[in-house]
């Protein structure tokens, strides 16, 4: 299973990340994710996101998460960006990819995937309010 | 012998301080090592329940026995949603 | 809920399609799916499958469909785009994305809609053979 | 009164046309539609179980009665996985 994992504060680039996409014939399914940074958080309205990751031990709990993957799904290829420092609102924080042979499995896959990630990996999420500073860490 | 903690997110806030060093007697256990540190900070010990801890990349349960120039970290549960 | 349907003849441009999203900043999430042909059917190695659309019940069926997902889910957007004509293995025939307020629901939603056109829209698919020449319609 | 019938995908191959014209009763059904196409085209009725029937752009029940210049369409299941 090809792998590929970055985190990092720079901006995602879908058509990139697309257009770097290898796939061989006998895949016949792409599930993308992505997750987008909303304008709310728990009812007041914020400007941003500021994600901040134990970096070594979230790049070991991807691998760890997508070794697991590779067990349970025949997925051919996981790509996967998380955004760390400041997001602003409706700028994608997580992109998610997964190819398989079939839809199930891609579906399934990413799907388990994301949820394990918000379970397992050390990345933290602090709104950033509007017109606030960013927050001291 | 020695240990490193680090604490992330508003674990930080907690405690004041993004890291500190422990000098622990062999045997100590990683419940020994939070027990100290809640008591040291005592905001830390209101979120026993929900918070994490690593030693090095690894979850560890309470049971692990530390050795000299571990890493532990503690920190609220990942982001959520 | 917004909507776009494409049915027809020209290769999906996910490039193209990625850079028109408009997304409200209640949005957290956006689910993408890729069906790409792949290189055997049944056993026997292909090069292309020949897709067939009864056109106008299939923009109806599709409507349909789109009536119903947003009964259900709390979709903002959804696009789909399905090829007909020759799609030679490797290449995408069928692009959706479905934009939701979280990914649950983006992904219920986007399975359930390939799911169900499977099921309801004519559209047919006619495996070509390697040297093969276009199958008589 | 006249209606069009259309056949879709391999049904086309199975009767060796993409459309035909016929006269029917006031009154006459989907189904006694279909048993007449059977009868002419022979191939059609071994894909009874499987094959799927439209009225315009819609799926109708076999119980559904024709209206003159009614468009029918017969066509086997459609793309599966």
């Amino acid at each position: 299973m090809k792998r590929q994992l970055i985190i990092g504060p720079e901006p995602i680039d879908e058509a990139r990340l697309a257009s770097e996409r290898v796939m061989s014939p006998e895949m016949g399914a792409v599930v993308c994710f992505l997750g987008v940074v909303r304008g709310s958080e728990e009812g007041t309205s914020i400007a941003a996101i500021d994600y901040e990751a134990f970096e070594k031990m979230a790049v070991h709990q991807f691998n760890l998460l997508f070794d697991e993957m590779e067990k349970r799904w025949p997925v051919e290829s996981v790509r996967l960006v998380h955004r760390t420092g400041v997001v602003k609102v409706n700028e994608p924080s997580l992109w998610v990819e997964v190819i398989a042979p079939h839809r199930g499995e891609a579906f399934a896959a990413c799907q388990w995937l994301i949820d394990e990630m918000k379970r397992v990996v050390p990345i933290w999420k602090r709104a950033v309010k509007e017109n606030a500073e960013k927050p001291k860490r | 012998m020695q240990v490193e903690v680090q604490f992330h997110s508003y674990f930080k806030d907690l405690t004041g301080c993004s890291r500190v060093t422990e000098t622990v007697e062999p045997g100590c256990t990683l419940q020994e090592l939070r027990d100290r540190l809640e008591a040291r900070f005592p905001k830390l010990a209101a979120m026993r329940k929900s918070a994490l801890v690593a030693v090095g990349v690894d979850y560890q349960p309470m049971t692990y026995v530390l050795k000299d120039g571990d890493e532990v970290s503690l920190f609220p549960p990942v982001q959520r949603g």
